[in-house]
């Protein structure tokens, strides 16, 4: 099973690379964009067929490694 | 073979870089038609950034012998005695092209790659340097490059843990469509620890260790020797990835394993990775190879004998290990968590049988292969001797003038690039960045090495003669200036398409202004490298011969820097001043003009002046020492005030 | 004294650190892999500079799950002090050591420089030499010391003394232009509650040599090797 | 509008976070996963009410910043 781990900054966290991408997409010509958050997207592939179990792998592998919890929340999305 | 058999014409060869006389030449030895892995093998071994083809008749006019020299070109690295048990290794290479296309990534697995040619022959590394050229400042590819370059560099070195102490960094419009990267490594080895290339031992081991293989820069060996046209953007997907935490292992395993006496022969898997490194070691030793590809780790499925052996994954390494050691080894890399695989052995067949899903992939003699590569005499043309330069007006009231220099491109200040590399890991770093020469404490001893790298492509491309002699000279002078004696250099020449008889000629006249120097000041080449075709569009780049340079001082205490120390000290200059101001910065930069001959180079009055000044330090009478070079006296004084913090005043004498 | 280097996967400093505590200490430190918690008992464990794990994912993420960082923490809480040096600190932050977390440079780039530091507080074993408020000069080298943490921690950790140094001018003056990094009130290094666990960015090792240009760096490993002698 | 923009490297390129990642999980006890890759997820605000011009811009601004074309690919969500 494909599984799908999108870690990002708690908002109100200072995310240096996204206000440095907000600011070069400014000068490069495109005003209209504002709140550029940059995140981690962690594809992985998991021998398990029961979504459940899964998920809650997975769930243990974000507290444990893949998020810091002092500043990042994450999302898991299972694919098929 | 599982897959069709494709029919090798011309045109498949030419694809490989191989002309048509190359191929006759091929099938000649063969007694037959290549086949496809054979026919990729012949391309990456004759390329001309593997065989030299084009510039070994004319490097073998370089100077490459003197008591201190261990071990001169030919092997990974050069290497040198310093006493006491120890030898430095050096060298320097170019990943110019990958850098164009991925600067990012070319930098970085440029760096990765000078590393591994060091440490293959036993020593840790403990410097490295980078000699870059860019387009003109206002191009608009320039500044992504550089940020893209930099990065790269701080990257890839910062994380390796080895400090990146030195170099320099111009700018001119003749690199717009080809930068020149060169990366630079300094090592320190036991004297009597040195390991080489030469495989031996019939029945011994072939084990591939490192990181696994993928398809990454399948065409690289080919790639460098391929001029640029505008087309070059999609041939993007063959650039390589650097990963430096690997590298840092590799390092680590590798100098374990080197403490026990388990490896015969190691060598790193660079440009044309498998093949160049396992035909090299072969045909050093005089020995066939056999190997199984279907034991060589890899990262994707289903990769052919084609791709395996001309992947050009990095941070890998093949070596031959003693019998029985296998598993000794095996333990150490397990330890740093890196692949280790026995892929084939050592035969007496003289040659290399490389077997896939059972059957033979390739068979291929060793010996024909390095003794029959293609060895050019190409048609030389030399430069013209430009013409006197005659009256110059004065642009402009002096001191504006100077500001105006301080400011241009290849004078103003670097600290930009360098604050982004870690120049003081190993905290044995004596002498920073931004000076004449860096240096570095030999870990433990109160030795030290002065290293820098100088080229001066302006003066080359006007007189190639005077501009290859004042290269070396100008390294030599910069190791001088902080008391160190230099000992050796290594060299990176970036030239244009050698096909071309004018570039050829430029190549000729460098090699024989560096033999001049080498000989004058007893500095002889121990390695290097050769880049050709840096060429876009039929436009070469200025002629380029990168010189790195390695000196001696025995106690760092008695070195000094570019900066006076206290007020009231007297400043000296040593040696003629002829007003000459052919190709000078203040010609290009202040009048828009690249016209007259570069300053001719007084090689005696160059030693008889460095040994004098040299003396005077090391018996400590001299607070600080700037060698004059680009932007003359009145630039000079201005960099050791800058670097002091301090004011200076100067006159003109009478 | 007895002390112990803990050399992760990637660690590039701690021959580095080794060199700089045999100095003080009159003799070598033990150099513990990573993979063993059972190390000799010690009075202090240095967390190393380098690229542990490449700094790959976050920096210090990976480093904070081997054994000996299990055995580090175990032996922190029972008093054993902990000296965390830029990899050192991010890893202690990850390891739950001390609080906050070093985020990638405000300007993005690698920085490897001298910084002028003021000393907090030297009411610590590790600042005993320092005189409060004293200014150093010590080199930082990192892409990733912009030091974070929600409001209530920063004003906690000021509020009790638990701030260690921070990036001020040569006068002492902490202002945003001798900010190398962005971090968060100009912090350099933090303390745990109990002041046994110091982590902090700059590298006192890279200048406790005259050789190396200054031995600012010295005195603190100096006042650590004679407060626990 | 908002929009996400997921930026991967191209397949068959070399991972070196993704390999770190993976291998760190099999250390922490969870053998069961593989090919893990590491990308960037960014959000962004965008002052463009029409989809396909929202979409336009966000795609312009990958090909000149958020993706390198020598090594990575990108997909582009817009949420309402």
């Amino acid at each position: 099973m494909k599984a799908k781990v999108h870690v990002a900054l708690k908002s109100g966290v200072l995310d240096p690379q996204g206000k440095a991408i907000n600011h070069a997409l400014h000068t490069l010509g495109f005003p209209a964009v504002r709140d550029v958050r940059q995140g981690k997207l962690i594809e992985l592939e998991i021998d398990e067929k029961d979504p459940a179990k899964a998920r809650a792998a997975i769930e243990e592998m974000c507290r444990k490694l893949l998020a810091n919890p002092v500043m990042e929340t994450y999302r898991i999305e299972l694919v098929e | 073979m599982s897959k069709s058999v494709i029919e090798i014409t011309p045109e498949v060869a030419a694809s490989h870089g191989l002309k048509a006389d190359e191929f006759q030449r091929v099938v000649e030895i063969l007694g037959r038609n290549p086949n496809l892995v054979e026919l990729g093998i012949f391309g990456a071994m004759w390329s001309e950034h593997c065989s030299y083809k084009s510039s070994k008749k004319w490097l073998k006019r370089l100077p490459t012998s003197a008591p201190w020299v261990i071990c001169g070109p030919g092997e990974n690295a050069g290497v040198i005695d310093i006493g006491d048990g120890q030898a430095v290794v050096f060298k320097m290479e170019s990943h110019n092209h990958p850098s164009f296309i991925e600067p990012y990534q070319g930098a970085a697995t440029g760096v990765g790659g000078i590393m591994r040619d060091v440490f293959t022959m036993g020593a840790r590394p403990i410097a490295n340097l980078n000699a870059l050229r860019f387009g003109e400042p206002a191009h608009p590819k320039t500044r992504m490059l550089v940020a893209g370059v930099v990065h790269g560099i701080g990257g890839y070195g910062n994380c390796v843990g080895v400090p990146t102490i030195g170099g320099e960094t111009t700018f001119h419009k003749s690199y717009n469509g080809n930068i020149l990267v060169n990366a630079m490594t300094v090592g320190l080895a036991r004297a009597d620890r040195i390991f080489y290339s030469a495989a031996a031992g019939i029945g011994n081991p072939v084990v591939y260790v490192g990181s696994k293989t993928g398809r990454d820069g399948i065409h690289g060996a080919v790639m460098a020797s391929a001029e640029f046209d505008d087309k070059s953007e999609e041939k993007r997907p063959t650039v390589q990835v650097g990963d430096p935490f690997t590298e840092k292992l590799l390092i680590e395993a590798c100098l374990e394993l080197m403490e026990s006496d388990a490896i015969i022969a190691i060598q790193d898997m660079g440009a044309a990775g498998l093949t160049s490194s396992s035909f090299e070691m072969a045909s050093k030793g005089g020995v066939g190879i056999e190997l199984d590809l279907d034991l060589v780790p890899c990262r994707e499925a289903r990769m052919t004998a084609y791709e395996i052996m001309l992947s050009e994954s990095q941070e890998r390494m093949l070596m031959i290990l003693k019998p029985g050691r296998e598993d000794v080894a095996r333990q150490v890399f397990e330890k740093w968590e890196l692949d280790f695989a026995v892929i084939g052995r050592v035969t007496d067949t003289g040659r290399m049988i490389l077997k896939k899903d059972g059957q033979v992939a390739a068979d291929l003699p060793v010996a024909p292969l390095a003794e029959k590569a293609p060895m050019y005499d190409r048609p030389v043309q030399m430069t013209p001797k430009p013409a006197p330069l005659g009256d110059v007006p004065a642009a402009g009231d002096i001191a504006d003038c100077l500001l105006k220099l301080l400011a241009s491109p290849d004078l103003s200040k670097k600290d930009w690039v360098w604050r982004q590399y870690d120049h003081m890991v190993m905290a044995d770093t004596v002498i920073r960045p931004g000076g004449d020469a860096s240096m570095v404490r030999v870990h433990g001893t109160r030795k030290a090495l002065a290293v820098t790298t100088d080229c001066t492509p302006r003066y080359c491309f006007a007189d190639p003669e005077e501009g290859g002699a004042q290269a070396v000279a100008e390294t030599w002078r910069n190791i001088t200036a902080t008391g160190a004696k230099p000992l050796a250099i290594t060299d990176c020449m970036n030239f244009g398409n050698p096909e071309r008889p004018e570039i050829m000629g430029q190549f000729a006249g460098c090699i024989e202004g560096m033999r001049k120097a080498c000989l004058a000041l007893d500095y002889p080449v121990v390695s290097g490298n050769v880049s050709l075709y840096n060429e876009t569009n039929g436009q070469g780049v200025q002629p380029t011969p990168s010189i790195g340079g390695v000196g001696l001082i025995d106690d760092w205490a008695k070195a000094v820097q570019i900066a006076p120390k206290a007020d009231g000290e007297v400043l000296v200059l040593i040696g003629e001043t002829k007003g000459h101001l052919g190709q000078s910065l203040y010609l290009r930069e202040l009048l828009g003009r690249e016209d007259g001959p570069p300053p001719p180079v007084d090689l005696s009055a160059e030693r008889r002046n460095g040994d004098f000044v040299r003396a005077e330090i090391l018996a400590g009478r001299v607070k600080a020492c700037h060698d004059v070079s680009d932007g003359g006296i009145a630039v000079a004084v201005a960099e050791m005030c800058l670097a002091a913090g301090r004011g200076a005043e100067a006159g003109l004498p009478g | 004294m007895d002390a112990a280097v803990i050399v992760f996967p990637g660690s590039n400093c701690d021959r580095d650190i080794k060199v700089a505590l045999a100095q003080s200490m009159g003799k070598e430190p033990h150099m513990v892999w990573h993979r063993d918690a059972d190390f000799p008992k010690v009075d202090l464990i240095v967390l190393p500079g380098g690229f542990s794990y490449g700094d790959y994912l976050r920096c210090g993420a990976m480093a904070a799950h081997s054994p000996a960082m299990r055995e580090v923490v175990a032996r922190a809480g029972k008093g054993t002090r902990v000296l965390a040096i830029c990899n050192g600190f991010q890893i202690a932050t990850e390891a739950g050591l001390l609080p906050g977390a070093l985020m990638r440079n405000a300007h993005l780039q690698y920085v490897c420089s001298d910084v002028n530091l003021r000393i907090e507080t030297n009411q610590t074993e590790f600042m005993a030499k320092y005189r409060p408020g004293q200014v150093v000069r010590i080199p930082v080298g990192h892409a990733d010391g912009n030091y974070q943490a929600d409001e209530a921690t920063l004003d906690r950790l000021e509020g009790e003394g638990l701030v260690a140094l921070r990036y001020c001018d040569p006068n002492g003056t902490i202002s945003s232009a001798a900010n190398p990094n962005g971090a968060a009130r100009n912090i350099a290094g933090v303390y745990n509650d109990e002041r046994n666990v110091l982590g902090l960015m700059p590298h006192p090792e890279r200048l406790s040599d005259a050789a190396l240009g200054g031995t600012d760096g010295r005195l603190m490993i100096d006042s650590l090797v004679e407060a626990l002698s």
